[in-house]
């Protein structure tokens, strides 16, 4: 842990951003953990004398079309939603470092290339991929992380690369080419560690947007299908009737909202330490 | 003949943490005429820009500063800057003090071209209109030394060698025709030659422009012949302060005498012989002399407390306990 | 591409070469190319123009000239940074611009700069020790090896081994100085390159590296070349100062011919403007 | 209004289906008619009526979605119009017709005062073009199989034409008086192509009650009455707007919210929420249900899809020993199992509300040979199931709550279409009544597209939860018969001799008494094999605001008699006034 | 300069053909035969036959990729819709303006607020007005669109009945007077813009913030309040002009957004756009719709970037005189 040592932890939690941020963060973390345990009902569990009963003591949350407990329907959501929201992301970071540092260290024509490649996704109509992708296959949970990670790769990769490529022109960047080290542990120990702070807040806002993502991909029929549910399609559920059950969208909505503002929250702060320790 | 423009009454300021507050200054008192040239002098680190910025009252609100700021121009009586309100104050930025920091090209706006920047300076402080500034803006930057005005108008301050930034931030500072011209360490960024030129240009201003100059610098070539008056800082404290050619060839405090001899004995060429104890840059947080662990004349007294006050019969004022008889 | 050969008096000191000089830099122009705003033909612009000098085993030669003359882009091209337009460098013996670059990367370690801001000359986000032992890497040392040379060099340029697990923004400017002096060492160069050392640095403390650059230059027979615009320092390490001027060598000679009986109006003036004491008058 | 062509159109149910969420529903009464008690007729009034989709073509021949058809029905006029019973026709542009002595011909007499928009006499020539592009299949009109029993149109003179028929049949009249009658003088040198991307499909030349005024793509469609209509006083109103509104909570909201006079396909708990207020007074629309056209039913595939994929289609003949059953549902009593275990009536209340009727047999509802003690009706009853599959073999020998026999486990996946929230509902209830009997069933949701290209053609699938489009024609050929086996729509591979001969004997017979004998049989022979489980029978819903008189809605659809709506200058509303002495 | 515009050019034609190549790939890959759309399964089988050569269906797909291409790029002519048989360039010209015109508000909208609540924020920075406006814009930042769309709706359309839930314009529009018919236009488009611009708006207020921040703690700031220039004229005259810099290629990467991300709100209000008319083509399989709609965002996306880079130069003269 020397590494952090030099973000000593009083820092971190003086700063009001990541002290909210880290509670919130660690409340919903800890809802997707050990919440399941805890819900009222069997998530699945259809239950046709109770259907779309408004939140009251028996159902907090109240129920579905099926009579099934939206708050228990919410705690296991949150598993899988998080589940996906989480890898989507880790995914996402993989390729985008990858291909920013390659795109940023080996400039030239492996730089145009990946470069141009970006463009051209940049300018795919997601909508139009997701539908197809709804049509050809199963959508398993597998797929959603695929098509989530496939979107969003481009802005971190063109982030990384502008990086790296700011840190080529600095001194010690050059003093580490002048004691003759391999690429390797140039990039490893010289490049990577200095992305550390830009890479921790992108990665934050990246869940988030990848939580709001996963809802619409519901709405358009990719994500979970029955029985289980993730937040996204408790929010497409929901969508169909909003005069009327306007519980079955809300809970889902505002524990998406809770937990974007949370790592937003998380991320703003790692960013504001960043720069303070910069100068 | 020449009044005292600028009297600083031990000056103190305070950084003000929630769990402690630290004193970076403390007990600065002098005195500074017109037309005379105050240098300041002293490890980088040891508060001189802090002391810049105090007197404008440039410093963010977690810095507490006290004493006394007194200024006085010719016919009117003397006014105390350092009890001012930000509006009050911003009279005397515009039109009596002009200031240059250290790094000049991150003093310029990136975005406008140095002359519409001068222009607007000039237009603003003295209350002309933009095409009577910006006649007043070529003639300043002719003043300053830029060979030809006009290309420098409409240049952009990220097309500025490190010389040319330096004179257009004067030239910047003198939009106001300030009586008082504060500058930090103009020259560490310049080469030797355009330190020279720099150090000449401020000598025929004080003359021409009837200014007061208050200089921090590192640069000690003939630092005697140009400063009426030297003031050592040393972590916070004014160790020394008197007539400049009087320090300059007997130095009383024994770090003033080590920064000259060093410099003295590289004039001439002569390898510098390291002084005997380890100099090790851990600066003491004691109340003690806080050059006592790098003073080649410690005491085990100096090690404790705070070292006392001498005025001395040639008017130098000291802190040290035991000051080097000549 | 006009070629202005220099009029003074170059020629008696190349002669006395001796058999292999560490660094030999024949005929080398550079310049940069300034794209003007919309495509009107980019200007080019020359800095360097055919320059020549060498640097003997265990000399150290001082470059002076007035910053902005291109004193850092000759580093620069030396060190494979910066593509010359002319002219070849012979470091040991190669050509460092024509052999592969996977065959320069071998012998870089031979040859350590060491730049003027050492704030920025250090990874930021890595220890000291890290720091130096990267420069040992192409050693291939032991642990216990590697962990025994660091101690002897930090104790060489005079830091506590208490500092090791400190970040480069805690230490003080000269401390930072004196950890890259270190690094620079760890490879065991045969060349030194300083690009203005000590300007960043307040006089207390220069004065202290100067004294450690000549204790090292004599222990472990370094050359050095020294690219700064202050005599001063110049007279205190170089044993053999080149003074430029618009690109081109105007004067060149042992330090004390230099400094005593300067042959250009130039050099008299950046002897002046230094604050030398000339010890005639 | 339209007759549905012979075959069910098993794609309009899907289309219609296609945007977001829309379904049909209906309640028990069969009709509504709203009787005419005020004598002063006044004319003058809007109609804002809802589309759920929007159409592709106002061009006739072209038309294949249901807002398409709804829209045409009130710009173009046909020979005549079938009336409530689904037998009888009204005259339209024909006055009267009559068979000629070998009853193999019709003879129609037209009206001589109907013109086209622009002014052109609306003659025989017209009708015998129509039939002209009508029978040329290049034109791609799905009407088609109504025309094939025609030989040949001819207009003696501009106002009576003779259809010439192959052989006679019950609906001969039906036959001649589908599809609505086109311009000649506008269409005539039309190819196919040019038809395709001709003006005329967006700016129709129609001689109906109403014209096309502007179409807003994806917004609204305003038609204005039609100044020289033959039947002057008709249509009162002065305009009819569309407002094309596919998404179903959209649609709630505008009615909600007073922007809309008539909506039909309401979701059950909106028509519910209607009805209330309604019943309380406070509502200004009245909610309108009627028997509809449409029933949804699980499909069993009787036949292993793997033995299917290596039939070859050519040799049709002694098909049946190439097929092997399907594993599961090859055995009847396990099909009759699997309808026991299911409580569909409560399945039609959860999913329809009480928008629903309960079906136990293939003949749909609303037709004639309906008889509903001639099917056999399984009870709901999941003891009595579990007892006939474990007479079958199938037991839960390793107790992981699911049924095997042998090494096969009784799982299977069920598939319906996406984009269908009801159908998604009804799945997920019938996952949940099959589990209880320790059948695993797995839902599986397909794009329309994919559902008919990748399952349903290539009979890849287990079971399939879907519905038909009743056609008006009373017939089951293409769905069981075996001359269709390898029709799109025969995706059970149900083969029976027996159905055979009944069918060909019912639509043969031209007693109508003789031919519900015949369907009778057929009803009990199929509720008894169950290659489908029906599930309910939907009873369509509609509002309508309550100023407009004369208003008849039902199962032939809501725009039947719009020409004769009429709005009591009392009620009416400001949007009414704005058109009142405009041409 | 010019050589690094040209090759840029070069670069944007190349993306362009790549991406359109591609999406043609791809459609035709895909199940779901068009040919189900325009004629029911029970036709005759020559019927289906004839209608597939009509539509050039039964071409090898390199073929059709050429004549397509050449009919696009020369005539600009793209063809005809399988389902409508309408002219697929004046369909996608239509549907183009009612999306431009919510986007293009909705931007617009964001951008104002946002930037405008970016500065004061950064000036009051830690008051109470920056932490309560942070906290909010967090919360529309993390919101998805279409469920703020439902909660607007839900108070202002259906309970307060204040505004139309849904179309572009009311049915009576034509019967409108000119000032009634811009008011019928406000009315309807209220809601969506503010939803879609409170998204917008939250995001450009973040970067607004921050790069205000930045330019405020910069040196020639400290400088010009050494010359004692008042408070408000350092703010808008000096630290506007340097933070206002980034958000413009903020502006040209949100270009795209301008498409995709008005279906969830298009389908929410039922305003007509291009979003639903992709859904629906996508749905029906309709290739001519589905290419020219992507080759618009595409060519969106690309110009925005193109677009964002060239201003940055114009109005950096860092760069300009690089």
């Amino acid at each position: 842990m020397t590494r952090l040592q030099g973000m000593r932890h009083s820092r971190f939690w003086s700063n009001r951003n990541c002290r909210y941020g880290t509670i919130i963060v660690g409340l919903i973390l800890l809802m997707a953990i050990i919440g399941p345990l805890f819900a009222p009902y069997d998530p699945t569990q259809q239950n046709l004398e109770q259907i779309l009963q408004p939140p009251s003591l028996k159902h907090i949350c109240g129920t579905d079309f099926y009579g099934r407990d939206l708050l228990s329907r919410l705690l296991h959501g949150s598993r899988i939603s998080l589940g996906v929201s989480l890898s989507a992301t880790f995914l996402t970071m993989l390729i985008g470092i990858v291909l920013g540092l390659l795109a940023g260290y080996f400039r030239g024509w492996l730089d145009k290339f990946l470069m141009r490649i970006v463009d051209i996704l940049l300018g795919f109509p997601r909508l139009f991929i997701i539908l197809l992708i709804v049509g050809i296959s199963r959508s398993t949970l597998l797929m959603t992380i695929v098509v989530l990670a496939g979107f969003s790769w481009m802005e971190i990769a063109r982030l990384v690369r502008a990086e790296t490529r700011s840190i080529l022109t600095t001194n010690y960047l050059m003093a580490a080419q002048a004691l003759g080290l391999n690429h390797f542990r140039l990039i490893i120990a010289y490049i990577l560690p200095n992305l550390r702070g830009m890479l921790l807040t992108s990665t934050n806002l990246l869940i988030a947007s990848m939580l709001t993502i996963e809802s619409s991909l519901s709405f358009l029929g990719l994500g979970v299908n029955e029985p289980n549910a993730s937040w996204g399609t408790l929010l497409s559920q929901g969508r169909l009737d909003p005069t009327g059950a306007w519980w079955v969208a809300l809970f889902a909505g505002i524990a998406i909202i809770i937990t974007v503002v949370g790592f937003n929250l998380l991320g703003d702060g790692l960013n504001q330490i960043q720069s303070e320790s910069r100068t | 003949m020449s009044f005292p423009l600028l009297q600083v009454i031990n000056l103190k300021v305070e950084l003000i943490r929630p769990e402690s507050s630290k004193s970076l200054l403390q007990e600065v008192n002098f005195e500074l005429r017109s037309q005379e040239l105050l240098a300041v002098i002293g490890e980088s680190g040891g508060g001189k820009s802090l002391l810049i910025k105090a007197l404008l009252k440039l410093l963010p609100p977690h810095f507490k500063v006290s004493g006394q700021i007194i200024y006085t121009d010719g016919n009117e009586q003397p006014v105390d800057l350092n009890h001012l309100s930000e509006k009050e104050i911003n009279v005397y930025r515009r039109r009596k003090i002009g200031v240059l920091f250290q790094e000049p090209l991150s003093g310029l706006n990136p975005v406008l071209s140095c002359g519409t920047q001068l222009r607007d300076a000039v237009a603003f402080a003295r209350e002309v209109s933009f095409a009577e500034a910006h006649e007043i803006a070529l003639n300043l930057f002719a003043t300053v030394g830029l060979l030809e005005p006009a290309a420098i108008y409409c240049t952009y301050p990220h097309q500025l060698s490190g010389g040319m930034a330096q004179r257009v931030a004067l030239a910047l500072a003198l939009a106001g025709q300030p009586r008082l011209l504060l500058i930090d360490e103009p020259t560490s960024a310049l080469d030797c030659i355009a330190r020279r030129e720099f150090m000449d240009l401020i000598q025929n201003l004080r003359q021409t422009q009837d200014l007061t100059v208050f200089m921090v610098t590192h640069d000690f070539a003939n630092i005697a012949q140009i400063a009426a008056k030297i003031l050592v800082l040393y972590a916070g404290l004014p160790v020394e302060y008197g007539d400049a050619d009087r320090l300059w060839r007997q130095p009383h405090h024994p770090y003033t005498h080590l920064l000259f001899t060093t410099y003295q004995t590289l004039q001439k060429g002569e390898t510098v012989a390291p002084s005997s104890p380890k100099l090790s840059d851990s600066a003491s947080s004691s109340n003690g002399c806080s050059f006592a662990p790098r003073c080649p004349v410690v005491q085990d007294h100096c090690y404790p407390n705070f070292p006392s006050y001498q005025l001395l019969p040639d008017g130098t004022r000291l802190y040290c306990h035991f000051p080097l008889s000549p | 591409m006009v070629s202005i050969k220099s009029n003074l008096n170059l020629e008696p000191e190349m002669n006395h070469l001796s058999a292999n000089p560490i660094l030999q830099v024949e005929n080398l122009t550079l310049g940069y190319r300034r794209s003007a705003w919309f495509g009107t033909s980019s200007r080019q612009q020359l800095i360097i123009r055919d320059i020549s000098f060498a640097i003997q085993p265990n000399e150290t030669v001082a470059l002076v000239g007035q910053s902005g003359v291109g004193k850092t882009s000759i580093a620069n091209s030396i060190l494979r940074f910066l593509k010359p337009w002319h002219g070849n460098i012979y470091f040991l013996g190669q050509n460092i611009w024509q052999i592969p670059a996977s065959r320069f990367r071998l012998i870089r370690p031979r040859l350590q700069p060491i730049f003027q801001d050492s704030a920025t000359a250090l990874n930021p986000m890595m220890t000291i020790d890290q720091a130096i032992m990267d420069g040992m890497k192409h050693l291939k040392l032991s642990h216990a090896e590697a962990q025994q040379r660091l101690n002897e060099l930090l104790q060489m340029v005079e830091l506590e081994p208490a500092l090791c697990n400190h970040y480069p923004r805690q230490l003080s400017g000269g401390q930072r100085q004196r950890v890259v002096i270190a690094r620079a060492l760890a490879t065991e160069p045969s060349l030194l390159i300083l690009d203005e050392p000590l300007s960043a640095l307040d006089l207390v403390t220069a004065v202290q590296i100067i004294d450690l650059l000549r204790s090292m230059r004599q222990r472990l027979n370094l050359s050095c070349l020294l690219i700064t615009h202050d005599l001063m320092l110049a007279q205190q390490l170089a044993d053999r100062i080149i003074v430029l001027k618009d690109g081109v060598v105007i004067d060149s000679g042992p330090t004390q011919q230099i400094l005593t009986n300067p042959s250009h109006h130039f050099t008299r003036q950046l002897i002046h403007a230094a604050g030398i004491l000339n010890r005639k008058t | 209004m339209r007759i549905q062509s012979p075959g069910l159109h098993l794609f309009l149910v899907i289309l219609g289906l296609l945007s977001t969420c829309q379904q049909k529903q209906s309640v028990p009464q069969t009709a509504f008619i709203q009787p005419n008690q005020d004598t002063l007729i006044t004319s003058g009034g809007v109609l804002l009526a809802a589309l759920n989709a929007e159409p592709e073509t106002l061009n006739p021949l072209s038309a294949l979605s249901e807002p398409a058809r709804q829209v045409i029905g009130l710009i173009f006029l046909r020979l005549a119009n079938i009336n409530s019973d689904l037998t009888t026709f009204t005259p339209s542009l024909a006055t009267k017709w009559d068979t000629l002595p070998d009853a193999r011909a019709l003879r129609f007499h037209l009206r001589t005062d109907v013109r086209w928009q622009d002014g052109v006499p609306v003659t025989a020539r017209d009708v015998q073009f129509t039939f002209r592009l009508q029978s040329n299949p290049a034109y791609g009109w799905d009407g088609l199989p109504f025309k094939t029993n025609i030989t040949k149109v001819a207009a003696i003179d501009d106002s009576t034409v003779i259809f010439f028929f192959k052989h006679p049949s019950r609906t001969m009249l039906m036959d001649a008086v589908e599809g609505e009658i086109l311009p000649e003088h506008v269409l005539r040198e039309m190819t196919p192509d040019q038809l395709l991307a001709a003006d005329f499909n967006q700016q129709p030349v129609g001689n109906g009650p109403f014209q096309l005024v502007e179409w807003k793509p994806q917004q609204t469609i305003i038609l204005k009455r039609n100044p020289d209509y033959y039947d002057y006083p008709r249509p009162y109103l002065d305009r009819v707007i569309f407002k094309i509104i596919p998404d179903n909570a959209n649609l709630t909201r505008q009615l909600l919210s007073g922007e809309l006079d008539l909506a039909e396909n309401l979701l059950p708990r909106d028509f519910e929420r209607l009805s209330l207020r309604w019943r309380e007074g406070k509502g200004n629309l009245r909610p309108v249900s009627f028997l509809g056209r449409q029933y949804d039913f699980i499909a069993w595939n009787l036949v292993e899809p793997s033995s299917y994929r290596s039939l070859d289609h050519r040799r049709t003949d002694n098909i049946i020993d190439k097929l092997r059953p399907h594993r599961l549902f090859g055995s009847r009593t396990v099909r009759a199992a699997l309808t026991m275990a299911l409580d569909r009536q409560r399945i039609g209340e959860i999913v329809n509300g009480e928008l629903f009727r309960p079906m136990n047999g293939p003949i749909p509802l609303i037709l004639w040979a309906y008889n509903p003690n001639a099917n056999h009706i399984w009870e709901y009853n999941p003891a009595r199931a579990r007892q006939l599959l474990s007479a079958e073999g199938w037991q839960d020998n390793d107790y992981d709550g699911i049924l095997e026999k042998g090494q096969i486990k009784f799982q299977f996946e069920m598939l319906t279409n996406s984009g269908n929230i009801r159908r998604q509902h009804a799945l997920t209830l019938i996952q949940d009544q099959l589990k209880a009997i320790g059948v695993a069933m797995r839902p599986r949701l397909v794009e329309p597209q994919v559902l008919i290209e990748k399952f349903i053609v290539p009979r890849e699938f287990d079971a399939l939860l879907f519905g038909w489009n009743v056609g008006l024609k009373m017939e089951l050929t293409s769905l069981f018969h075996s001359s269709t086996f390898f029709h799109p729509f025969h995706f059970t591979s149900y083969y029976s001799t027996t159905f055979d001969i009944l069918e060909d004997r019912a639509r043969a017979a031209l007693d109508t008494r003789l031919a519900q004998q015949q369907w009778d049989k057929i009803a009990a022979l199929l509720s008894e094999e169950l290659p489908y489980t029906w599930l309910y029978y939907k009873v369509d819903c509609a509002a309508i605001h309550k100023r407009f008189r004369n208003v008849i809605i039902d199962q032939r659809g809501v725009f039947v008699n719009v020409a004769e709506w009429w709005i009591p200058a009392a009620e009416r509303l400001p949007h009414d006034r704005l058109f009142l002495n405009q041409p | 300069m010019i050589k690094r515009l040209i090759s840029r050019l070069i670069e944007f034609i190349v993306v362009l053909f790549i991406g359109v190549t591609i999406i043609f790939i791809i459609i035709h890959l895909a199940p779901g035969d068009p040919s189900l759309q325009f004629c029911s399964p029970t036709a005759p089988l020559e019927q289906r036959e004839l209608l597939m050569h009509r539509f050039g269906l039964d071409q090898p797909l390199w073929k059709q990729y050429t004549i397509w291409l050449k009919n696009a790029v020369i005539q600009f002519d793209f063809g005809i819709s399988f389902f409508s048989g309408k002219q697929v360039g004046k369909m996608v010209r239509q549907a183009l303006s009612p999306t431009l015109l919510l986007t293009g508000l909705a931007l617009l909208f964001g951008i104002l607020a946002g930037v405008f609540l970016g500065i004061q924020a950064a000036i009051r920075q830690n008051k109470f007005f920056d932490r309560f406006v942070t906290t909010i814009m967090f919360a529309f930042y993390s919101m998805p669109s279409f469920w703020l769309g439902l909660i607007l709706l839900q108070i202002f359309a259906v309970q307060l009945n204040w505004l139309p839930s849904s179309q572009l314009v009311s049915v009576f529009h034509e019967q409108f007077s000119c000032g009634a018919r811009l008011w019928d236009y406000c009315r309807h488009l209220i809601l969506p813009v503010s939803t879609l611009g409170l998204i917008f708006a939250a995001s450009f207020y973040r970067y607004s913030r921050n790069a205000m921040l930045t330019a405020l703690s910069s040196e020639y700031i400290l400088a010009a309040q050494a010359r004692g220039t008042p408070r408000n004229h350092l703010i808008y005259r000096y630290a506007l002009g340097n933070s206002l810099l980034p958000l413009i290629s903020l502006v040209g990467t949100s270009l795209p957004v301008l498409f995709s991300g008005a279906l969830m709100i298009e389908v929410v209000f039922g305003l007509p756009g291009l979003g639903r008319l992709m859904t629906d083509a996508v749905l029906t399989r309709d290739y001519p719709v589905i290419v020219a709609a992507a080759l618009l965002s595409f060519f969106a996306a690309i110009i925005g970037n193109l677009m964002a880079d060239i201003i940055y130069l114009i109005v950096d003269p860092r760069l300009r005189h690089s």
